[in-house]
């Protein structure tokens, strides 16, 4: 007989085909889960900045305080860039600031050249949320979640990463736990701060939730606006 | 597997009819005189038993409806299967007569003052409006006022006596007529369907007139198919208990075997079904809008007193009866299937006083021994109405044409 | 035998219409019949209309692809009328795939044997029809690729869904709803392209009907076990089916809306799927049977049933409009009875009348046995409830919301374009469907028909 | 025998249903067990008459219908109730009623979906490789015809009295079926295709896992785009209207924000230290504890970094400076110098606000009453040194008391832009080293320069210096550092005087 016949190895085909139907929707969910997770495309951003400026020399070894720079965390939903003044604070050559420190680098140029009217310096954002989503670094900082918290040790960093996924459900996380993630606002920019006698940090968060009356919402529009 | 030749003679159980009959008025006689002594003694001018015959009265009119409409639409979808028992819906669709004679005490609250100051009248509240929703009672008058109301009522026993009547004699008829052409079956068939348009919007309007207007100021569309539900799956199981006691006694032996049951099985379990998606539509509905002038209905039976009850009713005439009957066992073996036809026709009652008995105190389940007696009694006049009507005619529609068909028809 | 006893077929002759399966009537003709169609080249009619069905389906694409990259506003839903044209077309198409499931579960339930002839031609009616309804909710939230947001899957959103959302409940139905009609449909083709698999001539239409016919011998260790898997999906569909429009009418009833909530919309909604369901399989199986030489097995009297579903079901839904009428005047609210007075007499007037007419008036020559076997009325009567009915959602959703709670909101809502291309793209893609499913696959469930001859039933006594 | 082995069976034809029904009980009757028939539709009576036993089906059904339920009863509370509570619509956050719909759907679907399943596993389907399909004639098992198959498997089977009670059933034809000679391996080409496949999948998890732990200079891929970035200006986002692409403008040069301008008329002695000219001599405000702890903590923010957190003078940034020899680098002052320490709190503020020396203003950086705050601090820190801040800071630094009176006009006028002209800030006049030497005794003393050559620190030297300090650069000293301000000759003049003023 000519007409085709399915051969007898189809039968292999079987147990392949029960392990399709079966695999397939998990190996996809999977797939899609991780693959599409912040964690795998956002952690680990490290852009290359215009000027290689070193927070693990200026936060970590000079101690100099976050809110030098950045100075608007404390007031504003924005945790300002420093303009570029506050740079030349310590870089600057005596005409466009007062400060001598590193005169002669030719990595600062582009800061100089700046200050000087040319082209800006366009720092690249590092943690930047989608637009959607309203963010009130004031609310957090004065409530005592620590830079940390969201940007990890930049005090550490030579060039600045971001190592928090910062989705919703991670926002979330805190804001349904918010204990383990609370300091006294004085230990705020301390980025290496543990609690004092082997407290554990989620026995000082509920005092500090206490006492700082942190209850964060939930809803839509406490991120949504 | 052995199909019976179908002999076409009268099945006559007039004996046990007679018997049955008996018993069925005595019992009918007995509760309504034990509830009438009672209701006087109680003290509320007869209140509780004016709401509880009417709940009663509903138990029997569910049944002669429902017996209505399974005639109806076995005729209307020329269904084989039901040949042999739909003698059994006739009978019961027409005990209408009995139907009319119960509904003459309703004059009674309907046209008294008894009452009135202290509860808004014996029965429906509309009679007397009252209180604070009179205003919105009254706007309703030109419908709920007794001469219309009257009205309306001999309206729907004329229009029942007259589908009744005209089935019951055509069904008598093909029995004894041997035409081939079959000219009663195919008048019965082409009546059917502008009958059952009458029975529906009869039916409806009947629901709304005695059980919705208990509560004047309530509403729902759905209500009518509601009580349509019940009908349906009240007289499925009243039809199971009487073929299963008929051949106990020894007739329909060959004629209902397990493939019959089987199908009545499934109407019971499809009702019930049905039953739970219609209250579960009527509640959700009125649940999730949460509009003040629907949720007071409910709201009258979520009380302290009714609570209990109206969870209940989600057990027992849903979860409970779903379960029983789902095995396809169940439904083939008469004597479970038998059992669960009395529990729906028991659990029937705990709807219909679910219905209507809130309304008339939201604060007190008022179900005692006389609600029991009234029930029962006007069920046994039932009874006997239904009986004596077996103690003449064939249990058979035996000329039906397709009788033959229905012996041998099975299930897959 | 008694003699006054006549058998089946003479009595059907009397108080019925002819038999079901007209012509020869022999298993192998029933094969020949409907295998014929899926194997041979379809008549020219069959291409017209297939070019004509894709040309439409492209302006779909077109007018899809312009919504997603525009956006919603460009179509005529606006305040107040914001759940305006899709939604209404969404209920028309998920209305039209109820009559596939019924026909298929519901009469196999009541044992109705007439259903063979046409249930297959209904089934895959359904699911394309499903297919269509989906569309709209799909492109209406107009960021579809995030759709999937309305599973309960995982995210980083750490979000789930909202289950208190009828919305969502109609998520679940329609896409349960799909599932299970296409398995249903599916399982009822495998001995059918088992039979087509047997019969081709081709490597090619061998391997493919081989592969989806999964092997099918008929051994009847696997009919038993098969038919019972039917039996237990058609238990399982016909609640289905119920619920499926139930949670659709949800969507409207639950709300506070005059004019939509109100609690016999549940089964309303069903009889109205029924009802315009029927009405599709009528006017796609009038066209059909002729043009693929289908007449021996969707008889006149498969037609005629048919008509019967259809007038009742229309009367069911006149039952449904004559009780929100009263109760609009009995429940005493002012809001609920002028939304009926507007929509009887208001702006929509128009529409509500063609609805009226569409739906219980013209199905009432039914009564009439000429009418219900004549061909070109049902034709006609079919397109009008398919028409009525598009209306009967069009009412319920426009002439509710266009008179606001506000009155300096109210507005006269009109589509736009967009809307009009989305509207009969949307029969281009259901056409689409169907032509391709009429030019491959049986048309007709072969098996089951051949289960309804008198040839599948044994005479002899053991 | 040897034939038995390639044999799959016994095939028979039959005709009609009626011939079926019989030949298949005479079939079971005889006991076989492995065997079947073959019909094109289901033939109602031939499960009696093959004697198949009810399947067990529709209780899979049921357990898939119970678990479906219960799901779905359980997702949705611990979805909406449990793990994400949310409140809406006035419902309670778990809604039975609301999610009765949903529990059905899933009861059904669980149901449908398991028995649809359950009944192609029970049935062994898909089975596409059949030896019954190679029959010519079995083609017609789909179309008209009906068939018994005994197969070889059964126990009781033998050929030869299969085929006799076959042809006694009254079978239209009898054939024996080849069981084919095939191999059940799939070929190579297949097994290949497999493992390509099969490596295929690996691929997209092995990205995943590379993006999951490597670092990456692009910023992330948005899956849904549309919405993450909107047409609207945020706090420091470029801008596309201006030339320079800069949102925030730039002041033009003399420019100074309106809202000063108008508070510092309102109230010039808050916000700038003076009125008409005469430093303020207390802080605007009341000193509180709250108004210190603000100070402190601004101070440790913008100050400490080179001031050092006890203000001495020697914050990280200065060291980090001098370790770097960073020429023209003039150090922090040490705010606890006693002329620092005598400032009115005007001149402090100012000093704050606007800068002095080479420190910029802080203006911009630090608001008023922060730098009010300050100021205040600074006092508190001030009498910390007084009360003993050697024990509180450790080594204390050195402080100049305030120094013989002079007799000489122009020493005198030299002593005082000493403090002015800052050169306080990096000589001292103790004989301490600060950046710089000492002034004590530098007039008459030998200065060793780096050229080797030596010179005698006389007038000429030191005008010499602060004219051009590189000129001569003192072994042990950075060259570029010292900064000359701005001064006349008379200055010069008289800060010279002073210095030899100095001389021991």
């Amino acid at each position: 007989m000519s007409l085709y016949q399915f051969p007898r190895w189809t039968d292999a085909l079987r147990p392949l085909l029960g392990l399709t139907a079966l695999g397939a929707p998990v190996y996809l969910v999977l797939l899609f889960y991780y693959g599409a997770s912040p964690k795998t495309l956002a952690v680990g951003y490290e852009p290359t900045q215009p000027v290689p400026f070193s927070h693990a020399v200026h936060a970590g070894e000079l101690g100099i305080d976050c809110r030098y720079c950045h100075n608007t965390v404390d007031k504003a939903a924005h945790a300002a860039i420093p303009p570029i003044a506050t740079c030349l604070n310590c870089h600057g050559d005596g005409e466009i600031g007062k400060g001598r420190i590193h005169l002669d680098s030719e990595a600062l140029e582009p800061l100089r050249e700046a200050a000087r009217g040319g082209e800006p310096l366009e720092w690249v954002r590092v943690h930047d949320l989608a637009d959607y989503a309203y963010f009130n670094h004031a609310a957090h900082v004065n409530k005592g979640v620590s830079c940390v918290e969201c940007h990890g040790r930049v005090d550490q960093m030579e060039v600045v990463r971001q190592v928090e996924p910062l989705s919703m459900g991670w926002c979330l996380d805190c804001h349904r736990d918010p204990a383990p993630r609370l300091r006294p606002v004085e230990e705020i920019t301390n980025l290496g701060w543990v609690p004092e006698g082997g407290r554990s940090r989620e026995e000082v968060g509920r005092e500090l939730m206490e006492k700082y009356n942190v209850h964060p919402k939930q809803d839509c529009s406490t991120c949504h606006r | 597997m052995h199909t019976p030749e179908v002999v076409r003679e009268p099945i006559l159980a007039t004996d046990t009819a007679a018997r049955v009959s008996r018993v069925g008025l005595s019992v009918g006689v007995l509760g309504l005189l034990l509830a009438l002594a009672l209701g006087v003694s109680e003290g509320d001018g007869m209140r509780h038993f004016f709401w509880a015959y009417l709940v009663a009265f509903a138990y029997v009119f569910t049944l002669t409806l429902g017996g209505m409409f399974f005639v109806l639409i076995q005729h209307i979808s020329g269904a084989k299967w039901s040949v042999t028992v739909r003698r059994l819906g006739e009978f019961a669709m027409n005990t209408v007569p009995l139907l009319i004679v119960m509904a003459l005490p309703f004059l009674y609250p309907l046209f008294t003052h008894t009452g009135v100051d202290e509860y808004g009248g014996l029965l429906w509240p509309w009679i007397h409006p009252h209180g604070e929703h009179a205003e919105l009672v009254n706007h309703k008058s030109p419908f709920l006022n007794t001469p219309f109301f009257i009205g309306r009522m001999v309206f729907y026993f004329a229009v029942w006596m007259v589908i009744s009547r005209f089935f019951m004699k055509r069904s008598l008829a093909q029995d004894t007529d041997r035409d081939p052409s079959y000219p009663h079956t195919v008048k019965m068939r082409k009546i059917s369907a502008p009958s059952i348009i009458a029975f529906a919007l009869t039916l409806s309007f009947a629901a709304f007139d005695w059980l919705m207007s208990t509560d004047p100021v309530w509403f729902s569309t759905i209500f009518g198919v509601y009580i349509f539900a019940g009908c349906v799956l009240a007289i499925h199981s009243w039809i199971v208990l009487c073929s299963v006691f008929l051949q106990k006694r020894g007739y329909l032996k060959d004629m209902v075997n397990a493939e019959h049951y089987h199908d009545l099985g499934k109407f019971m379990l499809a009702f019930t079904i049905f039953w739970a998606y219609i209250a579960f539509s009527q509640f959700m509905l009125i649940w999730y809008a949460n509009i003040p002038e629907e949720t007071g209905w409910f709201q009258h039976r979520i009380t302290p007193a009714w609570k209990g009850w109206s969870y209940a009713l989600i057990l027992t005439n849903f979860a409970v009866p779903f379960f029983g009957i789902l095995s396809r066992h169940v439904k083939r073996n008469k004597t479970a299937l038998a059992f669960w036809a009395a529990y729906i026709l028991i659990v029937h009652f705990i709807d219909l006083y679910w219905i209507v008995m809130p309304s008339m105190d939201a604060h007190h389940n008022p179900f005692g021994f006389m609600d029991v007696c009234l029930v029962v009694g006007l069920f046994g006049f039932f009874v006997w109405a239904f009986a004596r009507q077996a103690t003449k005619n064939s249990v058979l529609a035996y000329g039906d044409p397709k009788l033959q068909d229905c012996v041998a028809h099975v299930n897959y | 035998m008694a003699n006054a006893e006549i058998s089946s077929a003479e009595l059907d002759n009397i108080i019925d219409p002819p038999a079901l399966v007209q012509g020869k009537g022999d298993l192998a003709t029933i094969t020949e019949t409907v295998s014929r169609v899926a194997e041979h080249k379809p008549p020219k009619a069959w291409y017209i209309g297939f070019t004509l069905a894709l040309g439409i389906l492209g302006m779909l694409g077109l007018a899809i692809v312009y919504l997603i990259s525009t956006g919603v506003g460009v179509w005529g839903n606006n305040q107040p009328v914001a759940w305006g044209w899709p939604i209404v077309n969404f209920v028309f198409w998920v209305g039209i795939g109820h009559a596939g499931t019924l026909i298929s579960a519901v009469l196999y339930l009541f044992r109705q044997g007439w259903r063979t002839g046409i249930n297959r031609f209904s089934e895959a009616m359904t699911i394309f029809a499903v297919i269509c309804a989906g569309l709209f909710p799909a492109i209406h939230v107009g960021r579809i690729w995030v759709i999937y947001w309305v599973f309960p899957v995982p995210n980083q959103m750490a979000m789930w869904p909202q289950f208190r959302s009828p919305l969502l409940w109609d998520v679940f139905a329609v896409s349960t709803y799909f599932t299970v009609s296409l398995l249903f449909w599916y399982m009822g083709l495998v001995p059918d392209l088992a039979t087509l698999r047997d019969r081709s001539k081709t490597k090619i239409r061998r391997l493919m009907y081989g592969i989806f016919a999964l092997g099918w011998t008929g051994a009847n260790r696997q009919w038993h076990r098969y038919e019972r898997a039917y039996l237990l999906l058609a238990a399982l569909a016909t609640p289905l089916v119920l619920s499926v429009h139930s949670v659709v009418s949800f969507d409207f009833a639950t709300s506070q809306l005059p004019g939509w909530h109100t609690t016999i919309f549940p089964p309303y909604f069903v009889a109205g799927a029924i009802f315009s369901g029927f009405a599709m399989v009528v006017t796609l199986a009038v066209p059909a049977r002729a043009l693929f030489g289908l007449r021996d097995l969707i008889t006149l009297r498969h037609l005629e049933l048919m008509n019967k579903v259809i007038m009742a079901t229309g009367m069911l839904v006149g039952y449904a409009y004559a009780m929100e009428f009263f109760m609009a005047w009995y429940s005493g609210n002012k809001y609920e009875g002028f939304t009926f007075v507007n929509r009887a007499f208001g702006p929509y007037a128009w529409a509500y009348w063609i609805m009226v007419s569409c739906n219980v008036i013209s199905p009432q020559i039914f009564w009439f046995k000429k009418a219900r076997r004549s061909i070109p009325i049902m034709f006609v009567v079919s397109i009008f409830v398919n028409i009525g009915m598009w209306f009967e959602r069009f009412v319920i959703t426009v002439t509710s919301l266009n008179r606001d709670f506000l009155p300096s909101s109210w507005n006269y809502f009109s589509p736009t374009i967009i809307d009009w291309a989305t509207l009969i793209g949307s029969f281009g893609l259901f056409f689409t469907l169907f032509l391709l499913f009429c030019r491959y696959l049986p048309q007709v469930a072969i098996a089951e028909v051949k289960g309804q001859t008198p040839h599948a039933h044994g005479h002899s006594a053991h | 025998m040897s034939d038995s082995k390639k044999q799959f069976g016994v095939l028979a034809e039959y005709e009609t249903v009626d011939e079926i029904l019989s030949a298949a009980a005479k079939v079971r009757d005889a006991g076989y067990t492995k065997w079947d028939c073959y019909t094109p539709m289901p033939v109602h009576g031939l499960d009696d008459a093959m004697g198949v036993k009810q399947t067990r089906l529709p209780w899979f059904t049921l357990c898939a219908g119970l678990t479906g339920a219960s799901l779905g009863l359980l997702m949705q509370w611990w979805m909406n109730a449990v793990d994400y509570p949310f409140l809406t619509s006035g419902k309670p956050q778990w809604s039975l009623p609301a999610n009765i719909p949903v529990i059905f759907e899933l009861t059904i679907l669980f149901s449908a979906l398991t028995t649809f399943f359950t009944m192609w596993i029970m049935n062994n389907l898909p089975r596409w490789f059949s030896p019954l399909a190679r029959v010519e004639r079995f083609a017609r098992a789909t179309d008209d015809r009906f068939f018994i198959a005994i197969e070889t498997a059964d126990p009781i089977f033998n050929a030869a009295s299969a085929e006799s009670l076959l042809k006694e059933t009254g079978a239209h034809a009898i054939e024996a079926v080849e069981d084919p000679d095939e191999s059940a391996a799939p070929p190579t080409w297949f097994r290949h295709a497999l493992m390509i496949a099969g490596t295929g999948l690996i691929i997209p998890l092995m990205i995943i896992a590379y993006a999951r732990f490597s670092t990456q200079d692009q910023p992330r891929i948005h899956l849904v785009p549309d919405m993450d970035f909107q047409e609207k200006y945020k706090a420091q986002n470029p801008s596309p209207l201006f030339e320079d692409g800069r949102a925030a403008r730039p002041q033009l040069a003399g420019t100074f924000a309106m809202e000063d301008d108008h508070l510092v008329l309102e109230d010039p002695g808050y916000y700038t230290g003076k009125v008409d000219g005469e430093y303020l001599t207390e802080i605007p405000m009341p000193v509180t504890r709250e108004l210190l702890e603000r100070g402190r903590e601004r101070f440790m923010i913008n100050c400490a970094a080179c001031h050092g957190y006890d203000g001495s003078g020697n914050g990280t940034v200065h060291k980090r400076a001098l370790s770097l020899q960073t020429a023209g680098w003039i150090p922090p002052s040490n705010l606890h110098q006693a002329y620092i320490a005598a400032q009115p709190k005007g001149q402090q503020f100012e000093s704050i606000s606007d800068g002095i020396r080479n420190m910029p203003g802080y203006k911009a950086a630090i608001t008023t009453e922060d730098r009010w705050a300050i100021v205040a601090y600074l006092e508190a820190l001030q009498g910390i040194e007084e009360a003993g801040a050697q024990q509180l800071w450790g080594a204390a630094p050195a402080v100049e008391d305030a120094g013989p009176v002079d007799s000489d006009p122009l020493v005198a006028k030299g002593r005082e832009l000493y403090t002015s002209k800052t050169c306080i800030a990096c000589h001292s006049l103790d004989g301490t080293k600060l950046v710089s030497g000492s002034f004590l005794g530098l007039a008459g003393s030998e200065r060793k320069f780096t050229d080797g050559t030596t010179a005698i620190a006389d007038e000429a030297y030191l005008n010499e210096s602060i004219t051009n300090p590189n000129a001569k650069i003192v072994e042990g000293y950075t060259p570029g550092l010292m900064v000359i301000p701005p001064i006349t000759d008379e200055e010069r003049e008289a800060l010279v005087a002073f210095i030899m003023s100095l001389k021991q």
